[in-house]
């Protein structure tokens, strides 16, 4: 079943074309990998699916409703969630608050019952927090969960992240290099947390990542983008072996790729 | 040391809150507010300089009834509030029997319900809006209402300059311009002329080209400004760049030797209404203006000379009265049918406001003279 | 050529290094590796005192930089490729280039450096005129990269610079630097993708919550089991 | 009519120059610092005062007040910088806010204080010549501060974008700490900036102490706060956008106040300004940078 | 349903003593209303400042619509409904009209947040402050041309119905009303607009909702303010209206404390007692003043408060410390 259909997307800023034309699909419970070049637009993708940036031209199609147009938030209420390549954690909020936020839409009491404290805002409110300790218990941040975001190290605020973007209960997860900066221990972790998270939470998972250790290991199905174009898609291995992946973006020697 | 500092604050917070007045045995205590500091502060340090003088002169002669007048001045900083919290300071905390001050209309429209309901007089030299002394019998005033000056000067343009047509540029944000202005507009028209212009300004503009240009280009016979000599000056010079050569007229805002200074040439010409002439032959004149000119190193305008005159007008009643209470003072000060200050010799009608006559200044080869008196 | 001694910051209550020891010999290569939130950043940011040190002196020859302000350690002949690039975005590449060499009066000196920079980085050379902050990811630690060499720099501190770089060009910038540390250069670097820092390091250390746990010569460090395992995917 | 339209016009850009020549100090501490330095009017009255008493008391000719007045001035800018910003400079930038804010009621308080409220005659080195064309009518003193105002814009310009001085002072603004690391000494090049922005504010104080022949110590609120507009609407931090920002605000009070009425001019203006601003909501000449994410 | 009946039983307390506030020094009382009236202006623009991170200066606008519209209806309509309900004792029916009249007031200034805030909350920073001011001088200038409410001759004649009481009492609303939004789930999605605004979009926060709601609110209860203000000074005056009213207010919550409601009431408490504790300096006193807020931010850059709280626990947990100090002395 297709979750995401992507039609002709075009983007431009300026003179610079960073999305060209691009389509491609995304089926149901799939880990679909993009990968290419610095700047060949990636992340522009996401914030094209997002809503942070209108395309130029083309269509995204989630569970067969064209998207386009739509504002972020609303996006997000329909399901499709995201991380970011530079993490935007809210700093100096408690690592729980983040979590809750992102449960906003969820689970919701009407203003009035907050003013009035009404049985509805302590029912939403403890069932933000349980839910939200759930959440955090399976990333292995409880323990920390009063602490100020910015005091995390920096591979945890990356799962906060992904926790985050978990909690507003998305059917899509879109997760923008989040291996960056860590070692190669710590990036074959994030695969297995990857493929849990897919199983536990049934949700489709769309990845950009550097790492070809991540991207080779846990997606069936790659897309290369150059200069804004698919120049090639397919499993791994042919991604791999086509010789203008490894001319544009992989270099003659692909190190670390395990199997 | 931020520790210090912090205690030093708070200290000083405590300390000055609790410091209680100085009980001097023997004083009548008189209160003084005034905008020293803020938008209008040249208004209030003119005002509280002829407040000063007044009360320094009655302590040379050994007081009032005996005692030494003491006079006790609070800044507003033309804040509403900062001027009820110092009225009710004065009278709460430092027992004034009277309030000398109210420089503008709205201030003195704060301070009089306080005063009025505390029963402490005040006396108010500037505060030119008839509502100011429809608070209460507390309140009283000596300078006249906005509307009689504007209608003095519509009645000299028309009659005197033979204007037929006048434009009129007027501080939207002053009350006292206002009502000037308004007064002008109605008599104009109501006698005969014609208002061919209507602009104003905000206070405290210094760019006036836009609407001398549009004055300008339609030719009035007379130019009303009833502003204050600080917006005068400059207005009257880009006039007179602009090539605008009729005669421009005011109201008691332009006296002050400033305005010769600022624009001494442009106001060659120009007339204004006021209290008093400086080259009136009257004695009392004459040793205010030097009295003053040697206190304070520059002449006084005629907000320095109303408050004095206020200040004159509250002594002579407590020494009426016989007493320092408030309510025996404010009984004498409604019986005295006659003051004569500075700013002329004056009656009071029902409502303590003060008849009095206006004269008309030219300035002319660079000094103020004496054109003609109206009386009203 | 740069010693630092039990060195000690925290971050309020984060201790973030808890009594280091590194030394650095004039033209080595060497590599400093350990897991997220080691301390590695704070080590590098701490030799131009731009961290709350809190105890321990950092020698670069006889001067100690725990004393002097961060402008002056950069007079030194130190010259740092931070986390995250730090371009300046709003400046033109060459604008940046020159902000290297703020401290070089020589005209004839710049111009040498611009030379070997945009032979090093041909790409820098075509974007001349283009603001720093639209250049992509790997241009950017290109230009942060550039920048460090404009100014003569005897040691050279580079913070991870390969992250969020396509594989490609991760090889691209370590031939660069294994250049650069031919023509004399010393280098200091930071680095997780460690089979990278490997093949052009002299000497690592390892770091783990703020200490330093293991040191020798490259050869050593990687034939140790631990070491392999959580970092070489052996 | 036609006549009236450009004498208004005149006029306008008679008082945009005069915006435009406080909003460019603004701007340049604003580009550099990201402070608003509502203290900037302040330190023009501060210029304005200098230099009446130099011209005035000390007697000095015109050019050689000017300067003094901008030395002075400087050294009080560099002072205010080192007492009561910079021990800020990690502070939330609102609390700097409210610091620029308590320096500018000290200034004015102090110089209350010291010379009274009373608005005072600016000494009258250069007599005003009227020059006619046609009968349009413009002034030497409009002459001069339109000139001064684009000299120094083009000054500024070239000292920011051409000038090592000016690499370090943009660099200091993108950057605080890496531009350490290269070797910038920040200290100097921000109270390089100060210094610089002072003189600015106080060559305004005097030419417009000269142009409207009168000061006194809350003169820097109104003209302050208007520049600050007139800054934000041409983009703030970017120099030739305070000068067109500045033009702009003159010339539309100007025509509001001559075509529409001189009542509302301020509400009309605000209104202009505004929705220029929804329109371009990074000012006329602000880059839109859509945030990358 | 507990809690209410706890902070009801607070509120009558608190009015309670309010009330006998009216036996002090009237200068003392009067202080105390004017503190009141600022915390009340304070913690509502902490709302839109502090909490949701909109940098606004334009309050005094909304203070201004607020207090000039409840003040003509007291004036024009006042008596015309207290004769309407001649039933009842004229005592409770002018407080009855007075907090209609209030409300309608603060509603009005609301619906204008929402008009002003729907377009102008897209501006970001700066750009938005100065939108913000211009708002603020916009309705200034209207009120001195209005002739109805006495243009730039004031409006005088407005009956005096504000006392403690009522100012306990609105202020009490205020601080509740923000206090709960604050903690509830759209609290912190206000919150974390301030914080992020991308992610918090990208986490279904819609932002321009929550932005317009705070700025609403807190033009509502500026308007409350401006009802208040009026209807006890008896006179209102659009020079109470200036920008540099709205950057009191900005002074009074940064120096409490951005994103701390009772720093905003601790920081209307420092700048309404300053000024008149200085009156004794005379000449020096605003010199001082000015010094005073200088050196405040020096030494606590991030406001008195920064953004915690006052509460029962830290305020019992203060008085265990002392008492173990004090302790420790003997
Ligand atoms: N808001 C923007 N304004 C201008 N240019 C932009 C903007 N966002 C992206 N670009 C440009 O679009 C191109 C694609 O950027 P994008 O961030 O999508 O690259 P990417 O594939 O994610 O690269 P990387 O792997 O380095 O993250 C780049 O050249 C970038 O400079
Ligand atoms: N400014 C700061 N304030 C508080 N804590 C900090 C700060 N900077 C770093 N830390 C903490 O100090 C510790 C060491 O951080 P550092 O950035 O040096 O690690 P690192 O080894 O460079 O990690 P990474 O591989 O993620 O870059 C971490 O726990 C981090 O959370
Ligand atoms: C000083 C003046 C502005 C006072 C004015 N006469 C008034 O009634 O308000
Ligand atoms: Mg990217
Ligand atoms: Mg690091």
């Amino acid at each position: 079943m297709k979750v995401l259909e992507v039609k002709n997307l075009s983007c431009a800023f300026g003179g610079l074309m960073a999305v060209s034309d691009l389509s491609f699909d995304l089926y149901k419970n799939e880990i679909l990998g993009i990968i290419g070049p610095n700047g060949a637009g990636k992340t522009t993708v996401f914030n094209l699916i997002t809503g942070f940036y209108l395309p130029l031209k083309g269509e995204i199609i989630f569970n067969g409703k064209n998207i386009v147009g739509l504002k972020p938030y609303q996006i997000t209420r329909l399901g499709i969630a995201r991380t970011f390549q530079n993490p935007r954690l809210f700093k100096k909020l408690s690592v729980i608050e983040n979590v809750m936020i992102a449960m906003h839409k969820v689970y919701n009491a009407h203003l009035s019952d907050a003013l009035f404290l009404n049985k509805r805002y302590y029912k939403e409110e403890s069932l933000q927090r349980e839910k939200a300790e759930e959440i955090l218990d399976f990333f292995g941040l409880y323990r920390r969960k009063d602490d100020f975001a910015e005091n995390l190290p920096y591979g945890e605020q990356r799962k906060l992240e992904i926790a985050r973007a978990l909690a507003t209960n998305p059917s899509l997860l879109l997760l923008d290099e989040p291996a960056a900066g860590m070692n190669l221990n710590e990036s074959l972790e994030l695969v297995d947390l990857i493929a849990t998270i897919r199983d536990k939470f049934g949700v489709t998972i769309l990845l950009i990542e550097h790492h070809m250790e991540v991207v080779m290991n846990i997606c069936k199905r790659i897309i290369v983008l150059d200069f804004g174009m698919k120049i090639a898609e397919g499993d791994p291995e042919k991604v791999r072996n086509d010789p203008r992946v490894i001319e544009a973006y992989l270099g003659k020697e692909v190190k670390g790729v395990i199997h | 040391m931020k520790r210090f500092v912090k205690i030093l604050i708070i200290a000083l917070v405590i300390f000055s809150l609790f410091v209680l007045p100085l009980q001097a045995a023997g004083t009548i205590k008189i209160g003084g507010i005034f905008p020293i500091t803020g938008p209008v502060a040249t208004f209030g340090i003119s005002c509280a300089n002829g407040a000063k003088m007044a009360v320094e002169e009655a302590n040379a002669k050994g007081g009032v009834l005996g005692s030494k007048i003491e006079l006790i001045i609070e800044d507003d900083q033309y804040k509403l509030e900062e001027a009820a919290n110092a009225a009710r300071k004065l009278i709460e905390r430092d027992k004034v029997v009277a309030i000398v001050g109210g420089v503008t209309s709205s201030e003195a429209l704060t301070i009089g319900p306080i005063a009025q309901s505390s029963k402490v007089v005040l006396v108010t030299g500037t505060a030119t809006n008839p509502k100011v002394t429809q608070v209460g019998d507390f309140i009283f005033r000596v300078c006249f209402l906005d509307d009689f000056q504007g209608e003095v000067m519509a009645n000299f343009a028309y009659k005197n300059l033979k204007a037929k047509t006048a434009a009129v540029l007027t501080a939207v944000t002053s009350d006292y311009s206002k009502g000037l202005a308004d007064a002008f507009k109605k008599k104009f028209t109501a006698i005969g002329g014609k208002i061919v212009a209507d602009e104003s300004y905000s206070e405290g503009d210094t760019d006036f080209r836009a609407q001398l240009t549009k004055i300008k280009a339609l030719k009035p016979d007379f130019v009303f400004v009833p502003g204050y000599y600080s917006d005068v000056a400059p207005i009257l010079n880009q006039a007179r760049e602009l090539g605008i050569t009729v005669p421009f007229g005011g109201g008691d805002g332009w006296d002050s030797p400033e305005l010769l200074k600022q624009a001494a040439k442009a106001a060659e010409g120009c007339f204004y209404s006021n209290h008093f002439t400086p080259d009136a032959k009257d004695l009392l004149v004459q040793t205010f203006v030097k009295n003053y000119t040697k206190k304070y190193g520059m002449a006084p305008d005629a907000l320095a000379a109303l408050k004095y005159d206020a200040m004159k007008f509250l002594l002579e009643g407590i020494k009426k009265a016989g007493s320092a209470d408030p309510v025996k003072i404010k009984e004498a000060l409604a019986s005295m049918k006659t003051f004569r200050g500075v700013t002329g010799s004056m009656t009071f009608d029902a409502n303590r406001n003060p008849i009095k006559s206006a004269f008309i200044l030219q300035i002319k080869d660079g000094k103020v003279v004496y054109y003609t008196t109206v009386k009203p | 050529m740069l010693s630092i001694r039990d060195l000690h910051v925290y971050y309020g209550g984060i201790k973030a290094l808890q009594g280091i020891d590194i030394d650095v010999k004039e033209g080595e290569v060497v590599a400093l590796i350990g897991a997220n939130g080691a301390g590695k950043t704070t080590t590098l940011r701490s030799i131009f005192r731009l961290t709350p040190i809190v105890k321990g002196d950092i020698f670069f020859y006889e001067i100690n930089l725990t004393k002097i302000p961060t402008h002056r350690i950069a007079s030194l002949g130190i010259a740092h490729v931070p986390e995250g690039r730090r371009v300046f975005p709003d400046m033109t590449v060459k604008e940046n280039l020159e902000m290297g060499a703020f401290l070089v009066k020589d005209k004839t000196t710049i111009k040498n450096n611009f030379d070997f920079v945009y032979s090093l980085f041909p790409r820098l050379k075509e974007r001349e005129k283009q603001l720093a902050g639209t250049l992509s990811g790997g241009e950017q630690q290109m230009l942060a990269i550039g920048r460090a060499l404009m100014s003569n720099a005897r040691l050279l501190l580079l913070d991870e610079p390969s992250m969020g770089l396509a594989p490609l060009l991760v090889q691209e910038i370590f031939s660069v630097l294994r250049k650069i540390n031919e023509e004399k250069r010393t280098l200091l670097l930071v680095e997780q993708n460690a089979n990278m820092a490997f093949s052009i390091a002299h000497r690592v250390y390892v770091m783990e919550t703020g200490r330093i746990v293991l040191s020798g010569t490259t050869q050593e460090v990687a034939s140790n089991d631990a070491i392999k395992k959580a970092y070489l995917g052996g | 009519m036609l006549e009236n339209i450009l004498q208004q016009i005149i006029n306008g850009i008679s008082l945009g120059s005069i915006y435009a020549l406080i909003a460019l100090g603004y701007t340049m501490v604003y580009g550099i610092l990201r402070l608003i330095n509502f203290a900037h009017g302040d330190i023009y009255m501060l210029g304005a005062f200098i230099g009446f008493f130099a011209l005035g008391s000390w007697d000095m000719p015109f050019a050689i007040g000017l300067i003094v007045a901008m030395l002075l001035t400087a050294i009080i800018g560099i002072l205010v910088e080192k007492l009561a910003y910079k021990p800020l400079r990690n502070a939330p930038r609102i609390s700097l806010l409210i610091t620029a804010i308590g320096v500018s009621f000290l200034l004015e308080n102090i110089m209350v204080l010291l010379v009274g409220a009373t608005p005072r005659a600016f000494p009258q080195k250069i007599p005003t010549e009227v020059y006619l064309i046609g009968n349009i009518i413009v002034t030497n003193k409009q002459i001069i501060i339109l000139s001064v105002s684009i000299f120094l814009m083009l000054f500024l310009q070239f000292v920011v974008n051409k000038t090592k001085i000016g690499r370090a002072m943009r660099a200091v603004s993108q950057d605080k700490e890496m531009a350490q690391m290269l070797g910038v000494n920040i200290d100097n090049v921000i109270s390089f900036t100060f210094a610089l922005g002072s003189a600015l504010a106080a060559a305004g104080g005097v030419l417009v102490g000269m142009y409207f022949n009168k000061i006194e110590p809350y003169m820097g609120i109104m003209p302050g706060l208007k520049a600050f507009v007139a800054a934000v609407l041409g983009g703030i931090g970017i120099i030739p956008g305070a000068m067109l920002g500045g033009f702009i605000m003159g010339i539309a009070e100007v025509l509001v106040s001559a075509f529409i009425s001189s009542t509302i001019r301020d509400a009309i203006a605000f209104i202009i300004l505004i929705v220029i601003l929804l329109v371009k909501p990074t000012g006329i000449l602000g880059k839109y940078m859509r945030e990358k994410v | 349903m507990r809690k209410n009946v706890f902070i009801i039983i607070v509120l009558i307390l608190l009015l309670i003593l309010a009330k006998f506030s009216q036996g002090l020094n009237p200068y003392f009382y009067q202080v105390l209303i004017f503190w009141g009236i600022n915390s009340i202006l304070a913690m509502s623009l902490n709302l839109i400042n502090g909490f949701t991170g909109q940098f606004s200066i334009g309050h005094a606008g909304f203070m201004a619509a607020g207090g000039y519209l409840s003040a003509a209806l007291t004036v024009y309509h006042g008596d015309k409904i207290i004769k309407l309900l001649s039933f009842m004792p004229e005592s409770i029916s002018k407080n009855i009209v007075f907090f209609i009249f209030l409300i309608i007031g603060g509603l009005f200034s609301a619906l204008l947040g929402v008009i002003i805030g729907i377009p102008t909350l897209r501006l970001k920073g700066d750009y938005l402050a100065i939108a913000t001011l211009g708002f603020g001088e916009i309705i200034r200038v209207i009120i001195y041309n209005m002739d109805v409410v006495g243009g730039a001759r004031g409006f005088p004649g407005i009956p005096q119905l504000t006392n403690s009481v009522w100012v306990m009492f609105w202020a009490f609303i205020c601080f509740i009303t923000l206090y709960r939004i604050i903690n509830s789930s759209h609290g912190r999605a206000i919150i974390s607009i301030r914080e992020d605004e991308t992610a918090s979009e990208a986490m279904g926060v819609n932002t321009t909702y929550y932005k317009v709601l705070a700025f609403s609110i807190g033009a509502f209860f500026a308007g409350i303010a401006g009802g208040l203000f009026g209807h006890y000074l008896m006179l209102l005056h659009p020079a109470s209206f200036t920008f540099m009213r709205s950057v009191e207010v900005l002074l009074m919550i940064v120096l409490g404390g951005l994103g701390s409601l009772t720093g905003s009431i601790i920081g209307a408490f420092v700048l309404t007692v300053l000024p008149e504790a200085l009156r004794g300096f005379s000449g020096l006193r605003l010199v001082i003043y000015s010094l005073t807020l200088i050196i405040l931010m020096l030494i606590r850059p991030t406001g008195l408060m920064g953004n915690r709280e006052i509460s029962f626990g830290n305020i019992m947990s203060i008085v265990k410390k002392l008492n173990r100090r004090t302790g420790n002395i003997k």
